[in-house]
């Protein structure tokens, strides 16, 4: 009964962070949001396992000891990454149009030089 | 010299020349001298080699064997006689498109000769194929509008013929391989389709009626010493591939031969009274051959209904062959000498027309009696006979015409030596010819036969100047020729635009193409945001979960 | 005898020659052309001289066959009978003369290491489908031949050549993957089986019945595109903007020519005429030849651009090959396999000539023909030649091979494909007279200027590899009954495969 | 002798490496990693003789078995994953080392990430437990992100943080999988079929989250901007072989850990497959740059060896074990062409590059020879892995698949070819106004190095299909039929 609790809460907090993770726009935003995500699977791996068989097992903490040093190191990891696009963009968004020249054929223009003879019909 | 190259010789002279003729300076000065006098070299196989003897060289097209046989020496004599006559005349009198006209001149003649050589199927057939499309050179040689109409309908009408012809050739070739030609007669069954495809495709040459269409024409257009030989000539290789290839005494040939009789006695009529209806003498000459060809059909058609007697009538047969392409050779040479000038050139335009009407004691009496002993031969009633003889009425009539026209030919061109050998040529060799082969020439009996039809001529010409004498029949040269052209003018336009839509190419895919593209990078665009994204994934993983429960 | 190793080695040899020699050119690079034009003759002639030799070992009953196994249970093979060698030696005369004639008519274009580069592999993959043992052999050098090929048809880097290209790539890759699936499920059917004459299917033809039918269809569809089949015949002639050498050798040989090689190889060594006859697909195969050889007239005759036109008598001509494979019999097929040869040499002598005309001349329509034999005396001669030829006339080759194949038709009782024959060759004559006729006889005032001035030693080169082609086609027809002519070779082969 | 203890050296030499450059001066560095990247792959060789040998070796540290302890292991699949490791990773130097020169501030992480990443997909490769290769892939992941940073522009920035992103989104995902089926059976192996009743739920999550990783269609959206984004070299690797572990490890998890999956969710996978290979060709030939045509034709090559799914037989794994191989080298071929290109044009817009076979021969030649291979046209590499899938379609009757493969090398083609015509036979020479210098010539070499051998690996496949065929698959394979290519049923 409890753990079906935990596993209701991680849930919940599981499903906020993916929500975070991908609406927000801010990527401090966005890795808070990643973070909250670790913990609601940290949650679950402790719980979920431990619910079988009545005592805890070791293997899940282990397994979540390693995970919390890996959450750590990504969230460090994409703060130095955000710090630097900030810098270079001003501001911490994603920017929207990745790579223009994917886009460019969204105005109708061509940008193929074989464009003359290709479309010849 | 060994009978390889006496058969040989006479095939390859003329191809050397013409081979000459496209290095311009000497060696064409060279080939167009000596070019008129290479016909006589048929003569050498005949004179030469053994009649039984065949040279063969294996190497050569399919097995290509050579020799001179009893079938070609009718037309092999007159090929060397009137050709070279005809070239002394064109060597002088050609002036225009030399290198075309002797290039046409030669090829044609090596063509003929190979055709008269040959002595196995495949070699035959290459000398006709040749003939056939180099004497196009002849007809359009002097490329006015009217030339390129003649040689277009010759060419399509030659092609036609010769894919017929060719088709029959296939069928013999599929059951004995590349026959030798003396062993076709028995050995192969040309179930009458094929035997039909045979003789109509060299029923073209021949200018039987219906497949005449392209004779009226050509033979006006062409320079004068190729109109000679092309009527006195090339249009009996025709006659020749029904010898060659239908030979008497073969599988099926026989049920042909009293339709082809009526086919000749039809034409020998048709042509005159399409004659009759022309203004031209070239052209009347033209139809007269029809009219003639038709007669030697039904000497063919004879020797098929009897074919225990053909090898008796082949001699008459050469009779004819002789008389009439003699003959008609020196009345084509007489158009290019204004025959109306003089007496003397009236008459040297009268003996061969005479000659050709088969009056009393001339060459043509002579074959109407071979004719009728052709038909005697064949069993033919007393009936025959006297057809044969309304031939003879026909065709003076004819001749009578065509003596009128000839009359108003009073340019001022010179003769020439040459129509004047032919003429003799004409009077001189059937005769030799029918000695030599010790036919029988009832002379006496034959004289009141070969009078009364010209009386009854003579009758009906009278007849018509008193009756009406104004009245005169006109018909285009070529008769059917115009309505065919307009047909299938038509029928080609037709075709062109069912070829034109029929399967070019695989249909045109642009436009759904564009569509593609577009739908594509708006989804790619859409896909690219990261909510999307994310949402796949969770979508993607709902999915498959899904499809986990509920199956 | 010649020795074991000999045997393995040279069937590779034949299709590396050119390999090597590509090599060679695309690293000499564009400025070393007197290397490039040592290269190309030397592996021309080399190329010849080994085929030569095989063909005559093949002769004196020497067997050839070199394995290797690409994948378990998937071989390459290569091997060496008499129809290789008909193929192979076809390719090496034609390489070498259209190699002479390439090397004069680029003379002064750009490009040219890229231009042999890929015409020597273009070679290899033809040797390669020549000699090739089995069927998923054929279909990798089948496919590289797509690949050389494709830069050889947009060499001119012309909106038209890369759309010509585009398409060319469509149908032949398309071929390619019908292919590619009727190949594997064949293998799935029958395992790795070398070419056999007389075929190695016919123990499943009881209980794959249907399968063998569709794989039949699939088999002749993918080679079909090539050969030109209509309705697939649609790249071959926008194909043609090409440069002449290009056109001449590969729509006259390689090209073309692979695609109806495989057809004959399909018919005669994979299923056997007996068996396409007994699945009910003989008659099909006739009909689509019989449809593709008048419609291919057809469109000829409406075309007015000259190397298209002789493009849609390729198309007409090639289906004389399946044609003849297909009516079957000793004559039929001698006619049929003959034409490979034989239309190679006409429609490359065609080639050329459409060639030289283009290139000194400018002359791409058939109205600007008119004349030009006055000009250009021998090559309008040459010209004149393979178009008589083409129309069936002797003794030019085009009438041996016709002569066997109407002879053939009948032999089987069908006349209606000798009418189909004959219907043909009334059409070529439609379609080739008159462009004889404006070559001789058209009115000389529309002669063009001169385009381009070349040397006297290319021009020479390319008049000369016209004639000498040319002049083999009236040889080869004059001399058909000697024992070493393309038509006794193959009245060899038919006798394997029809006795 | 055992050969168990080399595995060590593929994880460490890479890893104690990366530590030692890390702490050498800047000019060193290079050295020390050329060192240690030439040095795992020679430990390949015996390794490699061992495997055709005993088919796997097994590594268990510290005598604590799993699920506690960690194992590693190598069988045939894994061996082939790092062949291609090496050689792609080798031939990538060059163009590394011209690039991350240490006078250049980029180049400062560069080199050890470089190596880090080496290690992450050792690591992967070998990992036996599902943990384990979590890790791994948290590794590869980070490490290959921060290569991609290294380019320091705000498109490699972003797609970087994208990248990063998704994939842990997909990793969260898999380590919620992972934990299920631990909850459910105490057992993390990979490698215990029948002990493993795999949860369907957790079989989900798991998928989910390697496909995200592995960017096979629709979940590929961080791959186009993340490979055309970074450095040649490390978009190289990252073709080759990054994404290719985590769909190993979902071959992996799939036939040796799920038991007996849904015949519809097998089918499923093969459609999205399927999807991914017309989508992702599609895409690629609609491109305006050229790697962005490499990246998303990796989408539709990868989109193949999914079709192992619902295949499911020997040959199809060979094929799909020899595909994975062949477009691995000509991948990071093209990619490394590409990059060569980039920094001449200084741009790689396909506008520029007509008369690119002019001044870059080697280049237009090695995307021309590895287009060969994509488009699986004989003789090449890529052939040979579709023709052993073909003949397992073939076998295991499924025809749509057949059709398939056959259309999708229709499909390579038109982008293939389309970029061959432009670079060799447009005739537009758009003057490129500043054209840098050429880089060594090395580096070009390399690319053709790596493209010739995607070819030859076609005409003499023998040793890899052996290895992948001699029933080593992964030896929980169970459903996984042997059959006998080209013999009929």
């Amino acid at each position: 009964m409890t753990s079906a609790i935990f596993v209701l809460v991680a849930a919940a907090i599981f499903g906020l962070g993916v929500h975070g993770l991908l609406v927000s726009a801010h990527i401090m935003r966005k890795l808070l949001a990643l973070n909250l995500m670790l913990s609601a699977l940290f949650l679950l791996l402790i719980v979920v396992p431990a619910s079988i068989d009545g005592h805890p097992d070791p293997v899940p903490q282990a397994l979540v000891l390693t995970g919390i040093v890996i959450a750590v190191s990504t969230t460090a990891f994409a703060l130095a990454l955000m710090v630097r696009l900030f810098r270079k963009q001003g501001h911490a968004t994603i920017h929207p149009d990745l790579d223009p020249a994917l886009l460019g054929r969204k105005h109708g223009r061509r940008t193929a030089p074989e464009a003359e003879g290709e479309r010849a019909p | 010299m060994s009978a390889l190259a006496v058969n040989l010789l006479p095939v390859l002279a003329p191809l050397v020349a013409a081979a000459l003729l496209a290095f311009r300076g000497t060696p064409r000065a060279l080939a167009m001298t000596v070019a008129p006098w290479l016909p006589p070299l048929l003569a050498l196989p005949l004179l030469l080699g053994n009649s039984e003897e065949v040279a063969g060289l294996p190497f050569v097209l399919l097995d290509l064997r050579l020799g001179a046989d009893p079938v070609a020496a009718p037309l092999t004599v007159l090929c060397a006689v009137a050709w070279g006559l005809a070239g002394w005349f064109a060597a002088t009198r050609v002036h225009r498109d030399r290198v075309l006209f002797w290039s046409g001149w030669l090829v044609s003649l090596a063509g003929i000769s190979l055709a008269l050589l040959a002595q196995d199927v495949a070699g035959f057939y290459a000398g006709y194929a040749t003939l056939s499309l180099a004497s196009w050179l002849l007809i359009i040689h002097a490329r006015s509008d009217e030339a390129w109409r003649a040689g277009r309908v010759y060419l399509v009408m030659a092609l036609l013929g010769e894919m017929a012809a060719f088709a029959g050739i296939a069928a013999i070739v599929s059951q004995a391989g590349n026959v030798a030609l003396s062993e076709l007669a028995g050995s192969i069954d040309l179930g009458s389709g094929w035997s039909w495809l045979i003789l109509a495709g060299f029923g073209v040459k021949m200018g039987i009626v219906p497949l005449h269409l392209w004779l009226p024409l050509a033979h006006p257009v062409a320079p004068v010493p190729a109109s000679a030989i092309l009527s006195g000539v090339i249009v009996k290789a025709g006659l020749l591939g029904w010898l060659r290839l239908v030979p008497p005494g073969s599988d099926g040939a026989d049920t042909v031969g009293p339709v082809l009789l009526l086919l000749g006695i039809g034409t020998a009529f048709a042509g005159v009274l399409l004659g009759l209806a022309q203004r031209r003498i070239k052209v009347v000459l033209a139809y007269s051959t029809i009219s003639q060809m038709g007669l030697v059909l039904s000497v063919y058609a004879a020797m098929l209904m009897a074919p225990e007697r053909a090898a008796a009538l082949l001699p008459w047969l050469g009779v004819m062959v002789l008389h009439h392409g003699l003959n008609k050779a020196s009345l084509f040479l007489a158009c290019g000498c204004a025959p109306g000038r003089s007496r003397l050139r009236g008459l040297l335009v009268a003996i061969p027309a005479l000659a050709i009407s088969a009056a009393p004691l001339t060459t043509g009496m002579l074959a109407k009696t071979g004719l009728k002993a052709a038909f005697h031969d064949a069993g033919l009633a007393q009936g025959w006979t006297l057809v044969l003889s309304l031939t003879s009425t026909a065709t003076a009539l004819l001749l009578w015409h065509f003596w009128r026209l000839v009359r108003t030919e009073r340019g001022y061109k010179t003769a020439h030596p040459a129509w004047l050998a032919m003429v003799l040529a004409g009077l001189v060799v059937p005769w030799a010819w029918a000695v030599g082969h010790g036919l029988e020439l009832h002379l006496a009996a034959g004289l009141w036969p070969a009078t009364w039809p010209l009386a009854i001529a003579a009758l009906v010409v009278g007849l018509k100047s008193a009756l009406m004498p104004g009245w005169t029949l006109g018909l285009p040269a070529g008769d059917l020729v115009v309505w065919l052209e307009r047909f299938f003018g038509a029928a080609n336009m037709r075709v062109a635009r069912v070829a034109e839509a029929s399967l070019g190419s695989l249909p045109n895919l642009y436009p759904v193409h564009v569509r593609m593209t577009r739908a594509l990078l708006w989804t790619e665009r859409k896909i690219t945001s990261l909510p999307v994204a994310g949402f796949l994934i969770l979508a993607l993983g709902g999915l498959l979960w899904l499809v986990t429960l509920l199956f | 005898m010649i020795e074991p190793w000999l045997a393995q080695v040279l069937p590779p040899a034949v299709v590396l020659v050119s390999t090597l020699a590509a090599i060679v050119i695309f690293i000499a690079g564009e400025e070393r052309q007197r290397l490039r034009i040592w290269v190309n003759l030397v592996a021309a002639t080399l190329k010849l001289i080994l085929v030569v030799w095989i063909g005559l070992s093949v002769l004196a009953g020497n067997e050839f066959l070199f394995r290797f196994e690409l994948l378990p249970g998937l071989e390459l093979i290569l091997h060496a009978d008499a129809l290789s060698i008909l193929f192979a030696s076809l390719s090496a005369v034609l390489w070498l003369v259209t190699t002479v004639y390439a090397i004069a008519y680029l003379e002064h274009s750009p490009n040219r290491a890229r231009f042999f580069g890929f015409f020597s592999l273009c070679v290899s993959a033809t040797m390669g489908i020549a000699m090739a043992g089995n069927l998923l052999t054929l279909f990798i050098f089948y496919e590289l031949l797509t690949l050389t090929t494709w830069p050889l048809v947009v060499h001119n880097g012309t909106p038209e050549a890369l759309a010509a290209g585009r398409s060319y790539l469509r149908y032949t890759l398309a071929g390619g993957v019908v292919l590619l699936t009727a190949l594997v499920w064949l293998y799935g059917l029958a395992g790795n089986a070398v070419f056999t004459p007389g075929g190695f299917l016919a123990p499943l033809a009881a209980e794959h019945a249907t399968e063998l039918r569709i794989i039949f269809a699939m088999l002749i569809a993918g080679f079909g595109v090539k050969a030109g089949l209509v309705p697939l015949h649609g790249w071959l002639p926008k194909a043609m903007v090409a440069p002449a050498p290009v056109s001449a050798l590969l729509h006259a040989v390689a090209v073309v020519k692979a695609g109806a090689f495989g057809i004959i190889r399909t018919v005669e060594d994979v299923y056997g005429l007996e068996l396409v006859a007994g699945l009910g697909m003989r008659l099909p195969l006739i009909a689509v030849a019989c449809w593709t050889i008048i419609i291919g007239s057809l469109l000829a005759l409406r075309e007015h651009h000259l190397k298209r036109r002789l493009a849609y008598s390729t198309v007409s001509q090639v289906s004389y090959i399946v044609l003849g494979i297909a009516v079957g019999g000793l004559l039929a097929t001698s006619g049929g396999m003959v034409h490979l040869v034989h239309q190679g040499l006409m429609k490359i002598t065609l080639f050329f000539c459409a060639g030289i005309f283009g290139l000194l001349l400018g002359v791409s329509k058939i109205d600007q023909l008119d004349g030009l034999g006055r000009r250009m005396p021998w090559v309008s001669v040459a010209f004149t030649v393979a178009a008589l030829g083409m129309i069936g006339l002797p003794p030019i080759v085009g009438f041996i091979s016709k002569w066997y194949l109407a002879s053939g038709a009948l032999a089987v009782g069908m006349p209606a494909v000798l009418a189909v024959v004959i219907t043909s060759a009334l059409l070529n004559a439609a379609y080739f007279l008159p462009l004889v006729g404006r070559l001789w006889l058209g009115p000389p005032g529309s002669v063009a200027a001169a385009r381009i001035e070349i040397g006297r030693l290319p021009r020479l080169a390319l008049v000369c590899s016209a004639l000498a082609t040319a002049f083999l086609t009236v040889a080869l027809g004059l001399m058909a009954a000697h024992p070493l002519s393309p038509l006794n070779w193959v009245i060899k082969i038919a006798e394997g495969y029809a006795p | 002798m055992s050969f168990d203890k080399l595995l060590l050296a593929l994880v460490f030499i890479p890893l104690g490496t990366a530590l030692v450059a890390v702490m050498l001066p800047p000019a060193r560095r290079r050295w020390a990693v050329l060192l240690g990247s030439l040095a795992w792959p020679c430990f390949l060789v015996p390794l490699s003789i061992a495997v055709a040998r005993e088919q796997t070796l097994t590594l268990v540290f510290g005598g604590w078995s799993p699920p506690l302890g960690i194992g590693w292991r190598l069988d045939a699949l894994a061996l082939v994953v790092l062949w291609v490791h090496a050689l792609v990773g080798i031939a990538a130097l060059p163009g590394a080392w011209q690039r991350f020169k240490p006078e250049e501030t980029e180049s400062g992480p560069f080199w050890s990430l470089w190596l880090i990443l080496a290690t992450g997909v050792n690591l992967a490769t070998l990992a036996a437990d599902l943990f384990n290769l979590y890790v791994a892939l948290e590794l590869t992941t980070l490490a290959a992100v921060a290569l991609i940073a290294t380019d320091d522009g705000i498109a490699a920035l972003s797609a970087a943080m994208r990248y990063l992103l998704l994939a842990v989104l997909g990793s969260l995902m898999y380590v919620l999988g992972v934990g299920l089926v631990y909850a459910q059976t105490g057992s993390l192996a990979m490698h215990q079929p029948g002990l493993v009743e795999l949860n369907n739920v957790a079989l989900v999550l798991m998928l989910t989250g390697l496909m995200v990783k592995a960017a096979i269609f629709p979940l590929h959206v961080w791959l186009p901007h993340a490979y055309s984004n970074a450095p040649g070299p490390v978009a190289a690797i990252m073709s080759a072989v990054v994404g290719k572990v985590a769909l190993v490890a979902l071959w992996r998890i799939w036939f040796e850990t799920a038991v007996d999956p849904p015949t519809l969710l097998t089918n499923l996978l093969g459609l999205i497959g399927a999807g991914a290979i017309v989508y992702g060709a599609l895409a690629a030939y609609l491109q305006p740059r050229l790697k962005m045509v490499i990246a998303y034709s990796s989408i539709s090559q990868f989109g193949f060896l999914l079709l192992l799914l619902p295949l499911a037989c020997q040959q199809a794994f060979q094929g799909a074990g020899f595909h994975l191989l062949a477009h691995g080298l000509a991948k990071a071929a093209m990619f490394l062409a590409a990059a060569n290109i980039v920094t001449v044009l200084g741009s790689d817009s396909i506008r520029h590059l007509p008369g690119l076979d002019k001044r870059m021969p080697l280049e237009a030649f090695t995307l021309a020879l590895a287009g060969v291979t994509l488009i699986g046209l004989p003789p090449s590499g890529g052939f040979t892995g579709k023709w052993m899938l073909l003949s397992a379609a073939w076998e295991t009757g499924g025809w749509f698949w057949l059709v398939l493969i056959v259309l999708s090398g229709l499909m390579s083609a038109a982008y293939v070819f389309r970029i061959l015509a432009l670079t060799c036979f447009h005739p537009a020479r758009r003057a490129v106004h500043h054209l840098h210098p050429k880089p060594p010539a090395i580096t070009s070499l390399a690319a053709l190095m790596l493209a010739l051998l995607a070819v030859v690996i076609g005409l003499y496949p023998h040793p890899v299909l052996d290895l992948l065929g001699s029933g080593v698959l992964m030896d929980g394979g169970v459903r996984l039929q042997s059959g006998v290519p080209g013999a009929g049923p």
